[in-house]
């Protein structure tokens, strides 16, 4: 049939053993590498509780234990988000906005003490549906417009705010009265915080999601590659929308807990998480880039950061030096995180 | 190298320079406007301008609420300003409505100190008239300025601390631990208030330990954080709480309410924002809230805003004026459970216009209940 | 006539009721008047042909010939001008790859287009339909359902991967029985014969590597059709019943292998002969010294006690699998990869720690074999890549002067031959072999180049380019310069270089220098393995 | 490709595409911001033409003068695919430093700052290039650092310049065409930075880094070096921020003016086309998105839009803005 090559007609026996055994060394050094990452930040945070516990013998107290995980609860929930748009190799700033429009919103229509019966279920379906609104326009405007979702979240930041500005107007902090509701983010079921069961279970459906749904398959894959992913016919538009979506729905989520942790409703309900947010994933290892990470690295980066945060209080550091020594901290831990990829051609963003 | 796109080039720099210049000729043909203008405005060309740091908070929403009163008490237009808690955004603002060639006679409740001299500045070279409110560099005083920077004003922060510390002194019995929640920590006001309460607990309440600081920003959300922390890190340990505003206050109330040490624990605070008359009213947390000091955001709005008009149309002439009238500190009253019921008036409906309507008849230093009480200069430890 | 042989190669392969089948000679594919234009340009100007079921059809021609164009309309990217698609003898009309790939049509891009991050098994299945049958109801993934599909497509073209590795955990050839899996992943549910398209997959494969996927594709003979496309002549005539030649967007032969040769191939696709010139060799002369001096050069994982000298004005191949660590080495020798212990030394200058600064500097050049990623900036024009490096006369002190920057790109353009003669075009917007000459320009734009390392240099070429590139560096190396070659194939070092060294596991394995030494391809791949 | 990634398209075997220049995108890129601005203020002036009579622009310019300062060195820092968040607390830093030493040392007080600021700004890119760490946590972390060393120079308190303030404050009280010097300076440091980009080595290193990194360090750029020089200009822009804030206000304090300006500054980068996945950037047109961004406020006031509404109106005008300046082909992949 075909003509072949005099040189080759003998049939070469190959032997590959060479080969693979490196490839098994290629192999175990990335498993190793996918292993040791996450382990890295789980030290540092051993370490930290550790040090914490020497400082202060308060730290290390059921009590103190519960304070965190209810500090924890509302970045997690929104951190979940915040990783599968990272995942996609984008990223949400609008994470104080939409809280801020949905807290402000869902107190609006919740018993307050600016009068009103509330709408009880409802106040949360229609907080919940403004954040949605607000994650379409999200997901819509960066993916149809083509605008960087740097911007169009930086920009959905404000518009969030705005919105919940004008809510408020001009008028006392509305203050919480459903009796049912007052306090219930930190009550405790079962030894934990309830806030917290409802992050464990956020972070369930994000692990589903990411494991088990189309959405975070493709989700994944885009982040990968957006080009052999559209190349490959996948509906690239509809998830990046349903993720932006998502996100904004937990950011909405996490704008109501925020409120009743609270009590009172505030535009500004959502300030500071932004910076706590995406850190945390960053700091997880989930790669600005895309594609590479998880939502469980991202509980410890939030785990991390929130005890650091509490562990600076309750050993007593000077106040002005708080974020000096987190900062150091955080800087420790990324460089010692980085340390073993550190490669002469490597490539950092 | 083409032609054609050489010639795209050569385009996109022209395009640039064109755009560019013309931009520049639109600065020197159009900028130069208002000069110095000292005398007295007629009260037709009066344009009233509030400008508070953000419109989220009841304190700053009350201040523009009493320069409406006030407003539609002179029949004069009003322009707010809304600093969205931007230094930058409160001056380029502020420097828009005096572009535009009006004749303000403006109120300003500034982001930070640092943003005074600024301003006035500003207001100054467009012959307008202005009151501070609350923060001012302490050497940057009226008297060394001009006529246009009318007034500094604010209520004591020393007296509030002290009013404050009285009330968790008295409320303890003297002995316990008290943790202090201040605002920004670079904020005058704030360091005023912690001083007067330190003070207080220093002279007449030894038995009473301070725990700890926490800096919180003026932001609820963050005093509530903090609260946590502290909860955990000295549990209840804690007798009272001072913050440096109501609104950390109700952030740090929640806080204790969910440890479940509310019943234990006395609060005081300063600005008694109508939803704490509310807890008050109601006992909460088994009478938590032992102190609070009583003054409003439109009583300070209106003050300086009218302070700032009469300088305007010449009815006073600023630098005549005592030292204590261009630094003024106004009262603020001490406010306990027993004496609440004094202040529900300030809180009807239309009392800000009613105040606006004291205002007038007797001058801006000697309507209660924000009378002046002092001044002359910075605030200092007597 | 040609459906005949087709039909006699595969019936020795092929199951009887297939063969039954097949002798309804009903085509997998037929084109009519397929044609596509961009613009002013014709890219594709109607071709016809037909594939049928058990054939394996080569396809070749230049870069630019229309072979890519071609490809995406039937992959479901393009849709034509004019002309028809028919599959299995029902008309089509792709309006994406999706459709293409329901009707059994499976490409296999010369880039790999697998998700990295993603499992095997989900890189099989990605674009089954969701719902019926699908791996994912209600936007629900059932692994198990998936891992099953993803192992049975494997199984069918006999591969044992496990579908629940990641892909970024595989070896490249695996990777491509990846993509061949997802390929043929449609039709294998459906139990129609797959036509597989295979778009250059062998560019980047070592020679043992491509062995295995050359059985491979036989292997798919008995399930399904191949159009095999590769720029590898000696490859297409051995896999392929047939050889489509392509040149200028049309279809001008269609011989069978058998009947045709390389030389007869290479004149229809470039419309020339070969210029066989075959070295002048002789041996290095006593005491000249080294441009390049390697001593016991060592990388932890890699390689280990390899020690060669380069000379100017020589060849010197380096041999090896993919495990032999061939490219480490002269990565390393360049400085973009550290060594663990031995020394480099540059014209006499020795160094334990050498890198790519101090390289650049004493006159070494590397050419990467992954160009896109490493060898050129895609989004900056030609000529700010071609002096990136060494600028020349088009730096003044720290400026640079676009006039003289353009006047430097101009005459490497018209010295390489490098089209379009338009060097403030974006790099990534010339084609492969042009790309390439673009780069090798950028080193040779230095004033004192004394060593180049050329890591695949005609990786992805087409022969016409590969010839042009070729001769640039025998060009070079015949001024002085030293080189060192990583070559593609054995072949390509037998033809141009003056030494080898070949490297197994690591370690050297043989040295010769065919000044007098006459290896013999199979000598070399017994060192090799 | 402004703030757009388009991905290698393969091209091995495709056709020589005939030249797809749409006519104007290129010149749109670049023209873009200034389009933009112009016509705002063009909306503005008929809306309120009190404002543009009363010299709105030079106010519009004198308050854009820290932003742009700031959006210029992130500018830089963008165009090698990084990102600084520490640049306005660098800024801030410095200005502290400043009011801190313009009394003790006067004239050289500003020299001092500025060898400061570029010193902090390339400890940052040193980190960032040598431990090959994601610079976005990397510089919130510094982030922090140099906000507690501000808190604790200032004593946290708000901090005078006690004497010599006519250093600074002549930058801010002369001016050409009403618009005072700091202005100018940003526009001197953004030619310079533009010469920079467009005719040195320099400037083409580092859009190599920024366009594709690998290819930068195989051909031999300096990498690393560059990127530190990256974040050393955006030091140096913060320390140059430092001094008009200053230069405004003759005092500075932990949250004072200045504390607030990182997300306009990189708003104002953006919009004046830099890609926020590097390689593209033009400082002239910079100028034009600090501009844009610092008119937004001042014209949302101006034409009287509720002040309540205002931030919406910012949020919904930034996207719009960048949605019309941004070009786009349908091949890229925009993250």
């Amino acid at each position: 049939m075909a003509q072949r090559n005099p040189t080759l007609d003998r049939p070469v026996a190959i032997d590959t053993t060479a080969i693979r055994v490196r490839e098994q060394g290629i192999e175990r050094r990335a498993r190793f590498r996918s292993i040791s990452e996450p382990l890295g930040l789980l030290i540092a945070l051993v370490v930290l509780l550790i040090v914490f516990s020497l400082l202060n013998d308060r730290f290390l107290t059921i009590g103190n234990a519960q304070n965190i995980l209810t500090q924890a609860s509302i970045p997690l929930i929104i951190a979940v988000g915040a990783t599968l748009v990272i995942l996609l190799g984008s990223i949400d700033l609008s994470v104080e906005g939409v809280m801020g429009a949905a807290g402000m919103t869902w107190i609006l229509l919740t018993a307050n003490s600016r009068g009103g019966e509330g709408l009880g279920a409802w106040a949360w379906v229609i907080a919940l549906g403004v954040a949605l609104l607000f994650g379409l326009a999200n997901g819509l405007i960066f993916t149809g417009l083509k605008v960087p979702s740097f911007i169009v979240t930086l920009g959905m930041w404000y518009v969030g705010l705005g919105f919940a500005t004008i809510l408020y107007g001009r008028d006392l902090f509305p203050r919480l009265e459903d009796a049912a509701l007052k306090g219930w983010t930190s009550q405790l079921t079962l030894g934990l915080p309830n806030a917290f069961w409802l992050a464990l279970l956020v972070i369930g459906i994000g692990l589903a999601v990411v494991r088990y749904t189309r959405v975070g398959r493709v989700a994944l894959a885009i982040g990968n590659s957006e080009t052999i992913a559209r190349a490959a016919g996948l509906p690239a538009f509809r998830v990046k929308v349903a993720v932006f979506a998502i996100a904004a729905v937990l950011s909405g989520l996490g704008g109501i807990l925020a409120t009743i942790q609270l009590d009172i409703g505030s535009p500004l309900v959502g300030s500071g998480l932004l910076f706590i947010v995406i850190p945390a994933v960053v700091i997880g290892g989930t790669s600005l880039g895309g594609g590479r990470g998880g939502i469980l690295r991202t509980v410890l980066g939030v785990f991390l950061l929130t005890v650091l945060n509490n562990g600076l209080i309750l050993s007593g550091v000077d106040t002005s030096w708080q974020s000096a020594v987190s900062g150091v901290i955080l800087v420790a831990a990324i460089v010692f995180a980085a340390w073993s990829h550190r490669d002469r051609l490597g490539v950092a963003k | 190298m083409s032609l054609s796109s050489q010639r795209g080039r050569i385009a996109r720099a022209s395009a640039f320079a064109a755009a560019a210049s013309l931009a520049l000729v639109g600065c020197t043909t159009t900028a130069g406007s208002g000069g110095e203008d000292a005398g007295p405005i007629a009260k037709e060309d009066i344009v009233l301008v509030a400008s508070v740091i953000n419109t989220a908070n009841p304190y700053f929403t009350a201040n523009i609420e009493g320069a409406e009163a006030l407003a539609a008490e002179l029949d004069l237009p009003l322009e707010i300003v809304d600093s969205e808690n931007s230094s930058q955004t409160e001056i380029s603002k502020i420097q828009a409505i005096l572009a535009q060639g009006k004749k303000v006679v403006m109120f300003v409740n500034t982001v930070a100190s640092s943003d005074t001299p600024t301003i006035v500045d500003a207001v100054t070279r467009a012959g307008g008239y202005v009151s501070i409110w609350w923060n001012k560099p302490d050497e940057f005083e009226p008297w060394d300025q001009s006529d246009n920077f009318v007034a500094f004003q604010k209520h004591p922060g020393i007296e509030s601390g002290r009013c404050n510390a009285q009330a968790i002194g008295d409320a303890l019995g003297g002995e316990g631990n008290v943790i202090m929640l201040p605002g920004v920590a670079d904020s005058t006001t704030s360091q005023t208030r912690v001083v007067g309460f330190k003070a207080e607990l220093e002279e007449n309440y030894p038995g009473i330990t301070i725990l700890e600081e926490q800096p919180s920003n003026w932001d609820p959300v963050l005093a509530n954080q903090n609260a946590r922390d502290m909860i955990a890190k000295y549990g209840d340990e804690i007798d009272a709480v001072w913050s440096a505003d109501d609104g950390m206050q109700l952030g740090a109330l929640q806080a204790f309410e969910d440890a479940g040490l509310l019943e234990q624990v006395k609060f005081a605070s300063d600005g008694l924002y109508p939803d704490t008359v509310e807890l008050m009213k109601e006992g909460y947390g088994n009478n938590a809230i032992v102190g609070e000091t009583f003054h409003r955001g439109y009583m300070a709005s209106a003050i300086g805003l009218y302070t700032a008009y009469l300088a305007a149309t010449g009815e006073i002439d600023p630098s005549e004026l005592p030292n204590e009238k261009r630094t003024s500190f106004f009262d603020i009253k001490c406010v306990t459970p027993d004496n609440l019921d004094e202040y529900a008036q300030y809180d009807e409906p239309g009392a800000a216009a009613a105040f606006v309507k004291e205002l007038i008849e007797n001058g801006p230093w000697d309507t209660e209940p924000a009378t002046l009480v002092g001044g002359g200069g910075p605030e200092v430890l007597d | 006539m040609t459906a005949r042989t087709a039909a006699d190669a595969s019936a020795r392969t092929a199951h009887e009721n297939e063969v039954t089948a097949m002798s309804d000679t009903t085509p997998v594919l037929r084109l009519s008047g397929i044609s596509k234009t961009f613009g002013m340009n014709k890219a594709v100007d109607s071709v016809s042909f037909e594939i049928l079921p058990g054939e394996v059809i080569g396809l070749i021609g230049e870069n630019g010939a229309g072979k890519s164009t071609l490809l995406k309309m039937l992959s479901g990217n393009y849709r034509p001008d004019a002309g028809t698609i028919e599959v299995n003898g029902a008309p089509q009309t792709f309006r994406g790859p999706a459709d293409a790939l329901r009707s059994g049509i499976g490409v296999v891009h010369q880039e790999q287009s697998l998700f990295t991050n993603l499992t095997v098994a989900e890189n099989i299945e990605i674009n089954t339909p969701a719902g019926r049958g699908g791996v994912s109801r209600l936007g629900l993934y059932n692994w198990r359902r998936l891992n099953r599909d993803a192992a049975r497509a494997l199984e069918l073209i006999g591969s044992k991967l496990d579908p629940n590795t990641r892909v970024s955990d595989l070896t490249f050839v695996d990777r491509q029985m990846v993509e061949i899996a997802r390929a043929i992943r449609v039709s294998a549910s459906s139990h129609t014969p797959p036509l597989v398209i295979l778009d250059e997959p062998t560019a980047i494969l070592e020679r043992t590597e491509t062995e295995i996927l050359e059985r491979e594709i036989s292997k798919l003979r008995d399930i399904g059709s191949v159009i095999f496309v590769s720029h590898r002549l000696d490859e297409v005539l051995r896999i392929c019943d047939r050889v489509l030649v392509m040149s200028n967007g049309r279809l001008i032969a269609d011989r069978r292998s058998r009947e045709t040769n390389e030389d007869e191939l290479f004149r229809l696709m470039v419309g020339r002969e070969v210029h066989a010139a075959q070295r002048a060799r002789s041996s290095v002369a006593p005491g000249t010294t080294p441009v390049i001096a390697v001593s016991e050069l060592a990388r932890t994982g890699e390689f280990a006690d390899v020690s060669f000298d380069v000379y100017p004005g020589r060849v010197l191949a380096v041999l090896g699998t993919s495990g032999s660590g061939r490219e480490s080495l002269v990565r390393t020798i360049f400085g973009a990869e550290a060594a663990t212990s031995g020394t480099v030394a540059i014209g006499g200058d020795a160094s334990a720690r050498p890198s790519i600064q101090r390289s650049v500097r004493s006159g070494i050049g590397y050419l990467p074999a992954e160009r896109k990623t490493e060898g050129m900036v895609g989004e900056m024009p030609a000529d700010e890549n071609l002096t990136l490096t060494h600028p020349g006369r088009a730096a003044v002190g720290p400026f640079e002067l676009p006039r003289r920057r353009r006047a430097i790109a101009a005459e490497w353009f018209e010295t390489l031959d490098i089209r379009p003669r338009t060097p403030e075009r974006q790099l990534g917007e010339f084609s492969g072999g042009n790309q390439q000459k673009v780069v090798l320009a950028k080193w040779l734009n230095s004033d004192e180049l004394r060593a180049l390392l050329l890591d695949h240099p005609l990786r992805g070429l087409d022969p016409g380019a590969a010839e042009t590139v070729n001769e640039q560096v025998r060009a070079v190396c015949d001024a002085g310069t030293a080189i060192v070659l990583i070559p593609d194939t054995i072949e390509e070092a037998l033809e141009i270089a003056d030494d080898i060294i070949v490297m197994r596991d690591g370690r050297v394995s043989g040295r010769y220098d065919l000044g007098h030494d006459d290896p013999t391809t199979l000598d070399l791949l017994e060192r090799m393995l | 490709m402004s703030t757009t990634v388009t991905e290698a398209t393969p091209t091995t075997d495709a056709a020589p595409r005939p030249r797809r220049r749409i006519p104007g995108r290129h010149a749109w890129q670049a023209v873009g911001p200034i389009v933009i601005f112009v016509a705002m203020l063009v909306v503005v002036a008929i809306l309120t033409p009190a404002f543009i009579g009363g010299g709105g622009l030079a106010i519009v310019a004198t308050s854009s003068a820290p932003i742009l300062l700031l959006a210029l060195g992130q500018a830089m820092v963008l165009n090698v695919g990084s990102i600084d968040l520490s640049n306005a607390a660098i800024a801030l830093l410095g200005a502290i430093l400043l009011a801190l030493t313009l009394g003790p040392v006067a004239g050289a007080a500003p020299l001092v700052i500025l060898l400061a600021t570029t010193l902090f700004g390339a400890v940052n890119g040193f980190l960032v290039a040598t431990f090959q760490v994601p610079s976005f946590a990397l510089t919130l972390g510094t982030l922090g650092i140099f906000q507690a060393a501000a808190l604790v120079l200032s004593g946290r308190t708000t901090v005078y310049v006690s004497a010599n303030s006519e250093v600074t404050s002549t930058l801010y009280q002369t001016g050409i065409a009403n618009v005072p010097m700091t202005f100018w300076i940003a526009v001197v440091f953004a030619v310079v930075l533009w010469v920079m980009m467009r005719y040195t080595r320099v400037g083409r290193g580092l859009t190599a880094i920024g366009k594709n990194e690998s290819a930068a360090i195989f051909s031999a750029v300096r990498t690393r070096s560059l990127k530190v020089l990256a974040f050393a200009l955006s030091g140096f822009a913060a320390g140059l921020g430092s001094i008009a804030i200053i230069a405004q206000a003759g005092s500075a304090s932990p949250s004072g003016l200045g504390s607030d300006l990182l997300l306009p500054a990189i708003a104002a980068a953006l919009i004046g086309g830099t890609s926020i996945s590097g390689g593209v950037v033009n400082p002239l047109a910079v100028i034009f998105g600090a501009l844009t961004v610092a008119l937004v406020p001042i014209a949302s006031a101006a034409i009287g839009i509720p002040t309540q509404a205002q931030s919406l109106v910012y949020g919904v005008v930034i996207i719009a803005i960048v949605a019309l300046t941004m070009s786009r082909n349908k091949s890229s992949i925009v993250k």
